[in-house]
């Protein structure tokens, strides 16, 4: 075999915070061959982006590589400087990055950051680079190619500005093209179309590509061969299918677990050491609910006009009984955060009523709710925990916060019973309750935002996308945790997310929103598997399956 | 919280060595005006006719002024006032702004429009001419000096609480607190202000410096504090009008005394931005 | 060309989008002139001056001298008949006489805003010219003994009240070595004016084609205008440097770089670009305070500016003058806020559709 | 500092310094002919009658316009001062008094013309002097203190010769006609621009000059500068010849540390108006002239307003003139310059003379102060306010602050207060202020025109608010006295009374300090305070 064209041998890099020295990547050795794409997979903090920065020599100045040698063709990058460098970028190898529209550059016509990036490296007059510039326009599928060459990021939706940014990285045809994580923050739907044309130009123009993703489903649909990292080793390399079938290394069991399929059961997220007292929660069969019951929550024909412009939510009606858990579904845009706040009551609905236990309380002016006794009734839980814990509380102060306001408890023994309690059914360790949010780790603080949510015991939580956020090991255990508090307290969910996979496993009921506008609803196993609308159809197509062989194999065969 | 504040303030430091300096330099800014009446050699206010206009020497530090008092006494003896005056009028601005400011901020509408017109016709005044007019027309003393500062610095503090809380209004535990019961004015003062107060202490630690020479500036056209109390923007207004004879310690030393003061408040504020946001420290 | 073209009609449609939101912002801006209108009336005659009894001088200036001068400044008026009758003068553009200079204050501001102008303008520029670079320069090595160095000589500027500033210039640059002019206006006595076209001296000069004479108000210029400027090199400094760290840390310079644009389109056309826009904003809020507060800068060079005008009247409660001022003020900072937008319309596509 | 902005730096200096250097040559032969005056104050109208007009205003009149008659001058301590006794024509060729005093009679030049060239003629002089008297300007009530009130007291006799009616004999009345206000106006050329709301064309001589008078204006700017060039057919000046500059550049310039640069450098040929400190090093320097006359017809007070108590309290008001730091305060404020009025010994405690104002005999002798405050029952002292002008900052605040220290000693309690301008007039005519400091100055500084005017009845002048029948009875009885052994026994009787009522307490007469090139002659203490640019020339 010859030699591979990048060959990274005991890579280390260390990075001077204000709590010392770091080390991020700590001996990691890989190598890619011509036109390969290679799948480098982990989680937050695993190094895997730090790896490819280091390769590329764009790591910002606190960090250093402090052993080991990066081959390119046989030159050391690390060694590399000045023009040389230079020439590395672009010309030899390239980056797409994470966010396209805060890696373009603002006020710069997108033609023009082409043609900037051709200049760099080719000799030729400006107007045959905007000419080329408008071919690769043209190579990324851009439609209408002209007139977007004189657009600028704004002007262009997230999936565009992705293709700009693939169009600028090959501009200048590199061999070894590194994309780090580059569909995450688009839409599900575009995830899609983006990752298809990635793969094909690169397996047109011969590049090698390292794809780095937390994504396992979406490595293993491009990628022959997988390499996995924690804490800044390699800890298992494979392709797709040996992985997934037969995970070796600790770490990657877990994740494999961990990352949701098309048919795992939320009790099948974690391993089964993990499991532990789950296990018989779940096979306690659900409680039927007495005939004539009311439902818990009514929601009649609701709608939201903000100041000017269209409704962001118009005519959305809804049920929840008590212990269900229903799903809302939507890109983007599509009015399920509004939705669900209004239901939080949180925001006023323009038009519509909300009726909870049999009472009307959508036309309590949010202003006033927090008096209201159905207060403690309704809790939910946010999206980013980094944002949904107040940075001046400790964690205790942010569970006990809403049992000194809702349930009246003072400062003392009862109130610190009542929020051990509630830590412990979260499963937080008790001896982080002190600690700010600063101090925890996303998953801590994901539970932190439970346990407050859970602890006046309120009989229906709304999640807004409480694990997007989340690396996939931890969101196993943060739905697991949901599930199992849904079961014990028979506790109503309304489960705001974009996640499909997840609304799947965790709700009985799928409502799917569009521009404000519920577009189908039903029994979620039914309803995604035989999607009735072509957008419900499109949503679930594009999620990333494990199971489907790599698109490469397919195409190879 | 300590340790590690304390830990991540040594790192800062570590890396902004003028950071430390004028920390040091506002503790015995500090240390002055509380003691500064017990420690100096004159009496600052004392008049002898017969030793006015002496140059520095060994007997008077800083020279003496044009009734024979001490400069170096006058000196330290203002700190006091100097410090408590920028100290009130950023503060009352700084308290009112905060106030006014988060509300807008969260309010973000009609309230926040209102205000905001009002915030304009403010920042729309030639501010020293506003102030100057505040001064005159409510009589120069201390009080007056204070209020009028504390006016023309006030738009900007509301709008940069607004700001500040702009961005934080929707964030997760805002509305946690709002769904755990709280009220929308008990989110504000109880929630949103402490929350913000930090960055605006970084403002507050500038404007410090700033407040200073508006003072001197007032009592250069003669709108200052009576005499013949030692402020230092009155010896500098004062000593000015000796430049022109050599008499340079009448404007140098009290200069000198404005100058570091203000330059310890601007450093300190820049340094205490980087201990909040190292990438944000202008 | 089809391509020219297309560019063209989106920066036609870009600027057109610019222009409408400065109207918008025109417009808006119309109450909050209303407001510092009335408000300065409202403060001056909070003033506890009588000016009537000020100007009244003269032995035996009796009470119907007084009540003289009172019915010639209208001041015999109720306080709502006066504003009433104020707000109708502004209104056909006569803001009252200053019983100060004897002249109308149309005519007064007139003739002394070309010199304030003159002098914020060149302030501004001297300012600009060293506080980007010095910025710039700061924000590339963060921590460095250069960033250091631009932190502490711009905290210098800002700890030296102008008047102290502006004396000591004089007293070294005029008085010691003798280099500048005497601080004694616009230009020296003895060089003759040229005929007023712009009332800018500079501009007027040159127009003549009177270069001596464009040297000679160059160099009475240039004191005053670095006693101002140095108070403001901080702020611009420091917004370049915080605005050219977020830029030369955002993704899309990291994108410039990935790709291997030289080191300095990187800073220059990537980060520079990006980060001037924040700086633009400062500038204006610069200008304009420059322009109002810079009392004490033109009472000590003598410069016949409006500010200094404005002081004279304030202390000897000449209404007429400082309403005027202030309303000259308030109008100029709308004209720079538009400036700014338009600007910024220009300089930072995405403004325009909000 | 770092080495790279420390290198930017040093450049910006080199930049500037050459910028700096590269000077043009003046035009040096022009130069020797032109006087450049600069001054404090500023011109804000041509016409000096303008209320609200300035003392510069009142100094360029004099120049650009002629008067009837004008004051002579004398040698004073070898300086020359204006003298107030001998009036001299102007206009006037000559004049006569009638015997009893009611009549005077003024034959005019036959050779003088207006700038225009128009010959000056009796109707223009009793055109210009009815405005004076019936117009709503500043000479009106100056000239009613001469007995002028009326246009019916003038009378045209013939082209050449003019007459003024008295109704009783008054000495002021011809000093009257010498002072700033009474200015000769062209009437033709004046009624060519008068309107029927203003008939005495105040809006249009406001910014225009119709007179006779030595210099013309050629540039006004008010606030800033005004240039006047040399009138050649001007020829009633002392010396019956043109005046000496062909051009005089009158340019205001606020920071009095400037003006004592701009004198020193050789840019400025004349500034009065200085700090006390700054004419001390000129004159320690001995480089240029400096020429210090005290005001003779000015008094610096200390005021008490006589109506609120405790100053309503004459013990009170002698306890503060024994407890003020005269000596101190003259040395402090002033650097000495200038002629104390305190310290005095008086004869048997008899005023020694009847002039005014006259050194009083009083000093700081704290015990005498205390037992007069003991004598108003006020042993404990008390607490009160003491005012200044901001204008007046340089020398009233040092002395404010030795006021507040000395009346402290015997128990006073006094807070300083310092008022714009304006309100400090303001407070003053509304007689609101207790305790404060103010300068006086007469035009025609005669006795009883000091005690009528500062005095006397409830007007602004009147800074102590004093009301003593038996001085007013005294004073107006003084004025038309003829008998100058009578005249010098009222005043003996008025000073006796001040210093028993001490109504007001005189500190000093300040130094009027003239600074300028040596090559310079002739200046002349004027009764304005300002320079007559028509004494000066060039060696």
């Amino acid at each position: 075999m010859t030699q591979p064209l990048l060959k990274i041998d005991n890579l280390h890099v260390t990075f001077s915070t204000r709590r010392g020295l770091v080390e991020a990547v700590r001996g990691v050795t890989l190598a890619v061959e011509p036109g390969e794409m290679l799948g480098l997979v982990g989680e937050s903090g695993s190094g895997k982006s730090v790896t490819g920065f280091a390769t590329t020599r764009l790591l910002d100045a606190a960090g250093r590589v402090t052993a080991g040698e990066i081959l390119f063709r046989g030159q050391d990058v690390t060694k590399l400087s000045g023009d040389d460098l230079r020439h590395l970028h672009g010309a030899a190898m390239s980056m797409i990055f994470q966010n396209p529209r805060s890696a373009l550059n603002p006020i710069r016509a997108v033609g023009q950051q082409i043609a900037d990036a051709i200049l760099t490296h080719k000799r030729i007059s400006k107007q045959a680079a905007h000419a080329e510039a408008l071919e690769l326009l043209r190579a990324v599928q851009i439609r209408d190619p002209e007139r977007r060459m004189a657009a600028y990021p704004h002007e262009l939706s997230g999936g565009m500005c992705q293709r700009v940014m693939i169009a600028i990285a090959i501009s200048c045809n590199p061999a070894l093209l590194i994309a780090d994580e580059p569909t995450t923050g688009l839409d599900v739907t575009t995830q899609k179309v983006v990752m298809d044309l990635l793969a094909d130009i690169a397996a047109a123009r011969g590049m090698a590509t390292i794809l780095i993703t937390h994504d396992l489903g979406l490595a293993a649909r491009y990628c022959r061969r997988i390499v996995v990292m924690e804490r800044g080793r390699l800890v298992e390399e494979a392709a797709p299918t040996t992985l997934f079938n037969h995970p070796r290394h600790p770490y990657t069991k877990r994740l494999v677990a961990a990352s949701p399929t098309a048919h795992s059961r939320i009790e099948d997220l974690v391993t089964e050491e993990e499991r532990g007292p789950y296990a018989e929660i779940v096979r306690k069969p659900k409680l039927p609910q007495a005939p004539g019951t009311p439902p818990l929550l009514v929601v009649q024909k609701l709608a939201k006009r903000f100041d000017q412009g269209a409704a962001a939510v118009a005519d959305f009606s809804m049920t929840i009984a008590a212990g269900e858990s229903v799903g809302l579904v939507g890109e983007s845009g599509s009015g399920k955060s509004t939705t669900s706040r209004m239901i939080c009551r949180l925001i006023d609905p323009s038009e519509g009523d909300i009726v909870f236990d049999g009472q009307s309380i959508g036309h309590v002016p949010s202003r006033d709710f927090h008096r209201s006794p159905f207060r403690k009734d309704i809790q939910m839980v946010f999206q980013d925990p980094n944002e949904s814990l107040n940075p001046r509380f400790t964690a205790h102060d942010c569970i006990a916060h809403p049992l000194k306001r809702l349930v009246g408890l003072r400062e003392g023994d009862a109130l610190r019973q009542r929020v051990e309690e509630c830590a412990q059914r979260v499963g937080l360790p008790l001896d982080l309750l002190p600690r700010f949010p600063h101090q925890l780790s996303g998953g801590q603080k994901a539970r932190v935002g439970i346990a407050r949510a859970i602890a006046c015991r309120p009989r229906l939580l709304v999640l807004d996308e409480p694990t997007a956020a989340l690396d996939v090991s931890v969101q196993a255990v943060v739905l697991q945790l949901l599930d199992r508090l849904r079961r014990e307290d028979n506790l109503a969910l309304l489960f705001v997310s974009h996640d499909l996979n997840v609304v799947r496993m965790l709700c009985e009921r799928t409502i799917v929103l569009r521009n404000g506008v519920i577009v189908e609803e039903g029994d979620s196993r039914a309803l995604f598997d035989n999607p009735k609308t072509d957008y419900t159809r499109e949503l679930v197509e594009a999620i990333p399956h494990i199971e489907i062989e790599t698109k490469l194999a397919a195409a190879a065969l | 919280m300590t340790s590690t504040a304390l830990r991540h303030s040594i790192w800062i430091l570590r890396g902004n060595p003028l950071t430390g300096v004028a920390a040091a330099g506002v503790l015995s800014l500090i240390f002055i005006a509380i003691f500064g009446p017990w420690i100096v050699p004159y009496d600052p206010i004392a008049s002898n006719v017969s030793q006015a206009l002496l140059p520095p020497s060994a007997e008077h530090l800083a020279g003496t002024d044009q009734l024979g008092r001490d400069v170096f006494s006058r000196l330290i003896v203002a700190a006091r006032l100097d410090l408590a005056i920028a100290v009130s009028a950023v503060s009352l601005s700084f308290v009112l702004g905060a106030v006014v400011g988060s509300f807008c901020g969260y309010a973000a509408g009609r309230l926040d429009r209102t205000v905001g017109r009002f915030v304009d016709v403010m920042m729309a005044f030639p501010l020293f001419v506003l102030a100057m007019a505040m001064v005159a027309a409510l009589g120069n003393r201390v009080e007056n000096i204070i209020i009028a500062t504390a006016v023309i610095n006030l738009p900007f503090y509301i709008r940069f609480a607004r700001a500040e809380v702009n961005v934080r209004r929707n964030l997760g535990w805002v509305e946690a607190a709002r769904s755990s019961g709280e009220s929308h004015i008990s989110v504000v003062l109880r929630f949103l202000l402490p929350n913000i107060l930090p960055a605006m202490a970084v403002q507050m630690s500038l404007n410090l410096g700033w407040a200073i020479l508006n003072a001197a500036g007032l009592s250069f056209i003669g709108l200052g504090v009576k005499p013949p109390t030692p402020e230092w923007g009155i010896m500098v207004a004062e000593g000015a009008r000796f430049i022109s004879t050599g008499r340079w310690w009448l404007v140098a030393f009290p200069g000198l005394a404005l100058m570091l003061a203000v330059l310890c408040f601007n450093l300190l504020g820049d340094g205490m931005r980087d201990i909040l946001d190292p990438r944000m420290r202008t | 060309m089809n391509q020219q073209q297309v560019i063209g009609r989106t920066v036609r449609g870009t600027l057109g989008a610019t222009m409408a939101r400065a109207g918008r912002r025109f417009l808006s801006s119309l109450p909050a002139l209303f407001g510092v209108l009335v408000f300065t009336f409202l403060l001056m005659r909070v003033l506890p001056g009588d000016p009537a009894v000020f100007f009244a001088s003269g032995p035996n200036a009796s009470k119907e001298d007084v009540e003289l001068i009172r019915k010639q400044m209208g001041l015999d008026k109720s306080m709502p008949e006066q504003l009433a009758l104020y707000l109708y003068d502004v209104g056909r553009g006569n803001l009252g006489r200053s019983m100060m200079t004897g002249q109308s204050v149309t005519k007064d501001l007139r003739e002394r805003l070309p010199a304030s102008l003159e002098l914020t303008f060149t302030a501004l520029l001297i300012a600009l010219v060293s506080a980007i670079p010095l910025g710039v320069l700061a924000a590339l090595k963060p921590g460095s003994i250069i960033d250091h160095g631009v932190r502490l000589f711009c905290a210098l500027g800002v700890c030296v009240p102008t008047f102290v500033s502006g004396l000591l210039l004089i007293y070294v640059f005029y008085y010691l070595l003798g280099l500048a002019p005497d601080p004694t206006g616009r230009v020296d006595v003895f060089t003759s004016l040229p005929p007023s076209r712009t009332g800018f001296l500079m501009i007027d000069f040159l127009l003549a084609g009177d270069i001596e004479g464009w040297w000679a108000a160059l160099k009475q210029l240039i004191l005053p205008a670095m006693s101002m400027a140095l108070f403001v090199i901080a702020p611009l400094a420091r917004i370049t440097r915080a605005s050219m760290l977020v830029s030369l840390g955002s993704d899309f310079v990291r994108t410039a770089r990935s790709v291997g644009l030289s080191r300095r389109h990187v800073v220059v056309t990537y980060a520079l670009r990006n980060a001037i826009l924040p700086v633009i904003t400062i500038a204006g809020i610069v200008f304009s305070t420059m322009l109002g507060a810079n009392v004490l800068v033109e009472k000590v060079f003598s410069w016949p500016g409006v500010a200094s005008y404005a002081l004279d009247a304030l202390l000897s409660s000449d209404y007429a003058p400082v309403q005027g001022f202030v309303l000259l003020m308030a109008s100029l900072f709308v004209l720079v806020n538009l400036t700014v937008d338009v600007c910024y319309g220009i300089a930072d596509p995405r403004v325009s559709i909000e | 500092m770092q080495p790279t902005s420390f290198k930017t730096m040093f450049r910006a200096t080199a930049v500037l310094a050459l910028l700096l250097a590269a000077t043009g040559p003046l035009q040096a032969q022009t130069r020797a002919e032109t006087l450049r005056y600069v001054t404090g104050a500023s011109v804000n109208t041509l016409d000096p009658n303008i209320p609200g007009a300035t003392r510069e205003s009142f100094a360029l009149s004099l120049s650009t316009y002629d008067r009837l008659v004008s004051f002579g001058r004398k040698q004073l301590n070898g300086k020359w001062v204006f003298d107030l006794d001998k009036i001299t024509g102007e206009l006037a060729e000559s004049f006569d008094v009638s015997p009893d005093g009611l009549k005077i009679t003024f034959r005019l030049r036959k050779d003088a013309k207006f700038q225009d060239g128009s010959p000056v003629t009796a109707e223009d002089v009793k055109w210009s002097l009815d405005r004076a008297v019936t117009a709503p300007v500043l000479g009106k009530n100056q000239l009613l203190t001469g007995s002028l009130t009326s246009a019916d007291q003038f009378k045209v006799i013939d082209p050449h010769t003019f007459e003024v009616t008295l109704p009783k004999p008054d000495k002021l009345a011809l000093p009257n006609l010498a002072v700033v206000y009474p200015i000769i106006i062209n009437s033709k050329l004046a009624k060519a621009h008068a309107t029927a709301e203003d008939p005495w064309a105040l809006a249009w001589l406001k910014e225009n000059t119709a007179g006779s008078g030595a210099y013309v204006i050629e540039s006004f700017k008010p606030g800033e500068q005004v240039i006047v060039k040399r009138n050649e057919a001007w020829n009633r000046g002392t010396t019956d010849k043109a005046a000496f500059f062909k051009r005089i550049i009158i340019q205001s310039v606020p920071e009095p540390a400037t003006r004592a640069n701009l004198v020193e450098r050789g840019d400025a040929d004349l500034v009065i108006d200085l700090q006390a400190s700054d004419v001390q090093s000129l004159e320690a320097k001995a480089k240029l002239k400096v020429i210090s006359t005290p005001q003779y017809n000015a008094v610096t007070f200390v005021s008490m307003n006589n109506q609120i108590p405790p100053f309503d309290n004459v013990n009170v008001r002698r306890a503060v003139a024994f407890a003020l730091p005269y000596d101190d305060m003259f040395k402090a404020a002033l650097f000495g310059r200038g002629a104390p009025l305190f310290g005095a010994t008086w004869e048997a405690g008899k005023p020694p003379n009847g002039g005014y104002p006259i050194p009083q005999p009083v000093k700081v002798d704290l015990d005498k102060a205390r037992e007069y405050l003991k004598a108003a029952g006020l042993p404990e002292g008390f607490a009160t306010t003491f005012s200044f002008n901001v204008g007046q900052a340089s020398t009233a605040e040092p002395m404010a602050a030795l006021v507040k220290e000395s009346l402290a000693k015997i128990g006073i309690k006094v807070d300083i207060q310092k008022l714009p301008d304006a309100q400090m007039s303001t407070q003053i005519n509304e007689k609101k202020l207790p305790f404060f400091t103010e300068g006086i100055v007469a035009w025609l500084p005669s006795t009883d025109y000091f005690y009528r005017n500062f005095y006397i009845g409830n007007q602004r002048w009147n800074y102590s608010s004093i009301n003593n029948p038996e001085l007013t009875a005294i004073a107006q009885e003084a004025r038309f006295e003829p008998d100058k052994a009578k005249y010098e026994e009222a005043g003996l009787k008025l000073n006796a009374i001040h210093f028993s009522e001490m109504p007001q307490i005189p500190l000093w007469q300040p130094n009027q300090d003239a600074v300028m090139a040596p090559s310079l002659e002739g200046y002349t203490y004027q009764f304005h305070r300002q320079v007559d640019y028509r004494d000066l020339s060039r060696k």
